[in-house]
């Protein structure tokens, strides 16, 4: 047990400091629409450009190929620059690409693992459908084997960024004769193949991050199956448990909206009693009480990258994406709190109540709570089903 | 004693309920062209023509003669469908224009000849409402009269008076704010608190509108958790969404048990009525937003999805929560803090 | 809809507020041991003899044949009056006496009723087993008929006050062949009889309020049977709803608790502050909270006893025990979160200490928490099993 | 950086676990003849011979040469078998002896030849530890030395200065506490936090015993919620138990993470070791108490009586959390309040 980093860590922190100083983009980020795509894409270019896309990605794919700990650095840093979220590279970066790694032809690694790291392509992640949600395995979607294709005929739904993607990760039920978790298939689909119509929805936040996706014998060459036919499953639950891990990168954004909002209750009077809500005992603990739980999260996040570089798993990856989903929540929610009285008109809550309400998906997407709940009880404590 | 609603009661609130279920669905919402009072504004002859307006109003000032029974009954059912604040403003209007003996003015009020929005006074000054002040109008219209309140009692004036400007929509994009600034308030009728507690009553009916939200997204919840499958069985089977939709259950109840007994207790003026206020407040409020925030989560994605109906309670139930004030003033209530002094009830 | 009470229930409390306080015991009740049960029967006897005992009892089985909302008035009253609880005599008076009146013979109701009401016995409850908690249809304890006898072999557990109690309602398996909530049988036993053992068990708060009971061939007269042989489950269900409505009683204590501890914040100083506790933010929201919280408690107690009075069945009693569980547990918390600095050594702080211990059994006797909630959802709400 | 424990700490964590699994389990305490550090008094030599005493001390002033890692792995175990803080005291103690330049006593205190238990002050005056005072010894003898603390240091007395009687039990019965009263110290041994913040160290080692609570409670409703039987199923198959015990782990495993990532910081002095060592304070006793209670509920009527372990972790949970000292403290080291002046770490 140490927290002191290596020299060569240090040093490896300082030049990602300095670049990033430098080359954060400066214009706010389009939350909404494709000029979402058009600037999330820019900036992985400019990292790639730079040599920093893809660092813990083997060197094999093109990837800097630094071990856990140097990407753990990189999102610390990232996070303090302020440089923007992955956005809608984020299943391309977090999912399809190290889920093309462990499972992907040779082909179809030479094709998207560049596009992938050179900011070239956006991919969605084509999984839940209307009657399979929480329970994924019961997803309907068809997908029919005729001469070198696979016809696919069904619907998605909750597919972040379908409208601005180009590929996605679909899960497809190729033998309904199988068990529910035999008889899947993942293929990569072209989301520009005829058939397929996308719809946007539009959230409780009112912008449009996710879509339905429907498919209408939609043809997909069956070189775009990735690992076997009918054994999606096993491939789709490795994305998963990557995406669980995937939480170490909220522990900086998260920090920064913590101390915006400590920063708020400093600079803001209480009118009850003419001193800064900050001094007021119960704002106090409670953001005191966040802070705590904060550095817990941070805590947590080291240690899931300690277990990673060690090869040892352990339980705290599965509780670190549950975590951060409640914290955030409840960080948000006191934030919409502290601005209560304000929030009737826009003005300068309207970011406090646009976080707040998106942070309501934080405990839904990609897994419920009572999902995440499910899982460590089962997987992590051994209870039984 | 008796907290159950009679049967002449129960009919009253099944009519205001099934006419607000045809005309005024809480779902007319999704559409842009019903928000901002608009439904409520074309229906308002018709809404003042049931006697909604002055339901609890004595009869010998116009009203109909009902009592504050009726009144959170009527305000209940207007928070399940997510009704304009204009009915409550309506209400409260006449029975300001009443008690200030402008009978004619109260009587274009309760005919509907008259609307009236809310002004809201996020912090009302001590010279209310006399001095300046600053206000946000939730769906005014050009005509319409403005009531606003502080402890000290309850206002009308004409909106006229403010310089007013559309506002960016902030929590709940259902209802249109304006903000409206005046130097000097010229009320065109005024009934201080000492005269009669409208400022409490205003409380009440909010309390009653939370409740109805509270009460709306725990049926939404229980209804989805009955029909919805996931694993084979209905979500509702579940413990973790059975056990939620309990809680829903359990903090609705009891907040309407305790918004019925403070509009019994304010109208017949019982001594303790203010802690009562306050304490339906606490329940209601907290009741609305926590419902709404479980029946978002038992929805899922769907609930994610501003096409449900659900994400619009959560919304409303934050702006409604605004207008009752500093939450201060409702602890010092609960806890009978007066002048540092502390003033249990007797026990 | 009405608060007011008629003139008739405003005298009937005006005489029961004079009586009470003429007659109230000065002398601090024992709260463990024989002392406990000799004292609750002298205030039984007490109220008896003034022609108190049984308010909501009918005349005809030698009760005041009042409404129930006059039995809510003398709670109340005795409640302000700072009375002793019913304690060892809970069992007696709110589930034995009125499941005898709708299902006793007409010899147990003569024998019995008149015992309970002039406070000359003590009943214990021998529903729970080990194996058969929440789960009470899995009791196994055997019951054989045998000539006139049941003869009972097994064990129960939690049994309140069996130690120094007469009577027991005892469930047992008269018929293991039928389904689970069949082959059940209610029978009244004597605690006294040859065959019984009873082990008190000390709780976590010191006292020694339960029991474990264990049965070797007890032989209990076949006239004890309350309803028929083998239809003790719908016996002991309607006993149990009773229990639940039970907890109109307790909102009077949890004011004076509530009080309590508002007037300990406000006679303490916080020394970070210099002021009142009561005027530390923190504390005085959290007070506030439960100060509602209690109000709303009341109310639905006021809601419960209006629909009793009305004769139509409403949801608010399954809600009603669970919220004063809760509630009552929380306000503890709270007083030890307060107390907190003090409570490393006894002194002041014991008692709080001892109430605070004492709440845990709220969320677990009588049912726990989360069965009750599983009714809710289930019985009141309609929910799916 | 790496905070999962080398090899050789897990092999040092195993020996401490099996020693106390054999000698020292927490069922003891069901049996008063074990309670008020009875049974640590009678291993006292065989403890110090262990070498836990001087675990985390350097070696040049006789301890055995590790760090802040090993002690919170030692105290973490400490915790899960509630072994009396007499332990705790006596690490502490020999640090204050040997960091004061008394090395004989340092000597006496780690081979066990002078028993050293903690003196709580719950409100210590500016002037300490030279003003008047009043404690709460815990588990006391009359030969111990008693070790005290406030923010500005940590000192070693006689506890003949001390005017003494015992103590009803407050919330945790299995210690024995002693009250005590001087009008002045006069410390055998003084160690400013200027010289070395040992207050924080002792911080961080309760935090680490609150986590070995956290732990034990949880594992045992773990244990317990899968056998258990009702209704003909495990009950760690329900969703509320079983949601129950993931909170739990959920909330001991990041106490870990945080108590050791505080040690760490502690340890190396970065400059921000302040505000984590408030966070696992937090935390630590957040997770041990909320956990200790789960572990009584999930036990139902078994959980209530004092036959089970639960309680005894429940009560001393309470009792450590006690010796953080108040509270506000900790909250002012998270937001880095100093004189009324917000200081942020730099972003």
């Amino acid at each position: 047990m140490h927290l002191e980093f290596t020299a060569e860590e240090n040093a490896f922190r300082a030049t990602a400091r300095e670049w990033l100083v430098a080359n954060v983009p400066r214009d706010k980020r389009p939350d909404d629409g494709p000029g979402t795509r058009e600037f999330d894409l820019a900036w992985q270019r400019r990292q790639y450009e730079a040599g920093w896309a893809g660092i813990n990605w083997p060197k094999a794919h093109g990837g800097v190929g630094l071990p856990s700990v140097h990407h753990m650095i990189w999102l610390e840093e990232a996070g303090r620059a302020g440089a923007p979220p992955m956005g809608t590279l984020s299943v391309a970066l977090s999912h399809a690409g190290p889920t093309l790694m462990a499972f992907g032809t040779d082909a179809q690694k030479a094709f998207h693992l560049p596009r992938i790291l050179q900011g070239a392509s956006v991919w969605c992640q084509g999984f839940s459908e209307p009657g399979a949600g929480s329970d994924l395995a019961g997803l309907k979607t068809r997908g029919v084997v005729e001469d070198n294709c696979i016809v696919v005929t069904g619907q998605k739904v909750w597919t972040s960024h379908a409208h601005v993607a180009d590929y996605q990760e679909l899960l497809v039920r190729t033998d309904s004769s199988a068990g529910r978790h035999a008889g899947i298939t993942w293929i990569i689909c072209d989301m520009k193949a005829p058939g397929i119509t996308v719809r946007p929805i539009r959230t409780i936040a009112g912008n449009h991050h996710y879509c339905e996706v429907f498919y209408d014998e939609v043809r997909i060459p069956i070189e775009n199956v990735v690992g076997a036919i009918n054994d999606g499953w096993r491939v789709a639950m490795s994305t998963l448990s990557i995406e669980r891990a995937g939480g170490v990168a909220g522990h900086m954004a998260l920090e920064k909206e913590l101390n915006r909002l400590i920063r708020f209750a400093d600079d803001n009077i209480d009118d009850a009693t003419g001193e800064p809500l900050l001094r007021d005992s119960r704002i106090m603990s409670e953001l005191a009480e966040l802070k705590a739980k904060f550095a817990g999260l941070r805590a947590l996040a080291y240690t899931v990258v300690s277990r990673e570089e060690s090869g040892v798993p352990g339980p705290e990856s599965s509780l670190l994406a549950l975590y951060y989903a409640e914290l955030l929540q409840r960080t948000q929610r006191l934030s919409m709190q502290l601005l209560s009285s304000d929030c009737l008109g826009g003005g300068s809550a309207q970011d406090a109540i646009d976080r707040y309400l998106q942070s309501f998906s934080n405990t839904i997407m990609g897994g419920t709570s009572e999902i995440r709940r499910n899982i460590v009880a089962q997987r992590v404590l051994g209870l039984p089903r | 004693m008796n907290l159950l609603p009679t049967a002449e009661q129960l009919h009253i609130r099944d009519s205001i309920s099934n006419f607000l279920s045809a005309e005024l669905p809480a779902t007319r919402l999704h559409k842009a062209a019903f928000a901002h009072g608009a439904a409520e504004r074309r229906l308002w002859a018709q809404i003042a023509e049931l006697g909604w307006l002055g339901l609890g109003i004595a009869e010998e000032v116009g009203g109909v003669g009902y009592g504050t029974a009726e009144d959170i009954l009527l305000f209940r059912e207007c928070g399940r469908q997510l009704v304009s604040p204009m009915v409550l403003a309506g209400r409260l209007g006449a029975e300001v224009a009443a008690r200030s003996g402008n009978r004619d003015l109260a009587d274009r009020i309760l005919t509907g000849a008259q609307p009236v929005v809310l002004a809201h006074i996020a912090r009302p000054g001590a010279g209310f409402p006399s001095g300046a002040a600053s206000v946000q109008l939730i769906d005014a219209a050009p005509d319409d009269l403005a009531l606003a309140w502080s402890p000290s009692g309850m206002a009308l004036c004409n909106l006229a008076d403010f310089a007013t400007q559309a506002q960016a929509p902030g929590i709940d994009p259902t209802l249109g704010i304006t903000t409206g600034r005046t130097e000097r308030f010229r009320p065109v009728a005024w009934c201080p608190s000492v005269t009669a507690p409208l400022p409490a009553l205003a409380s009440i009916l909010l309390s009653a509108m939370l409740v109805g939200i509270a009460e709306a997204t725990r049926d939404m919840a229980v209804n989805y958790a009955s029909f919805r499958e996931q694993f084979g069985r209905k979500i509702g089977s579940f413990q973790a969404i059975a056990h939620y939709c309990a809680n829903m259950a359990m903090s609705a109840e009891v907040a309407w048990a305790e918004t019925a007994y403070a509009g019994l207790a304010w109208q017949g003026r019982a001594g303790d009525y203010a802690s009562h206020v306050a304490a339906s407040r606490l329940l209601a409020s907290t009741a609305a937003l926590e419902n709404a925030r479980l029946c978002i989560q038992v929805h899922g994605g769907m609930g994610y999805s501003s096409e449900c109906d659900a994400h619009l309670f959560l919304k409303r139930g934050h702006a409604l929560a605004v207008l009752f004030g500093p939450m201060r003033e409702a602890w010092s209530a609960l806890l009978s803090l007066n002048d540092n002094i502390l003033n249990l009830a007797a026990e």
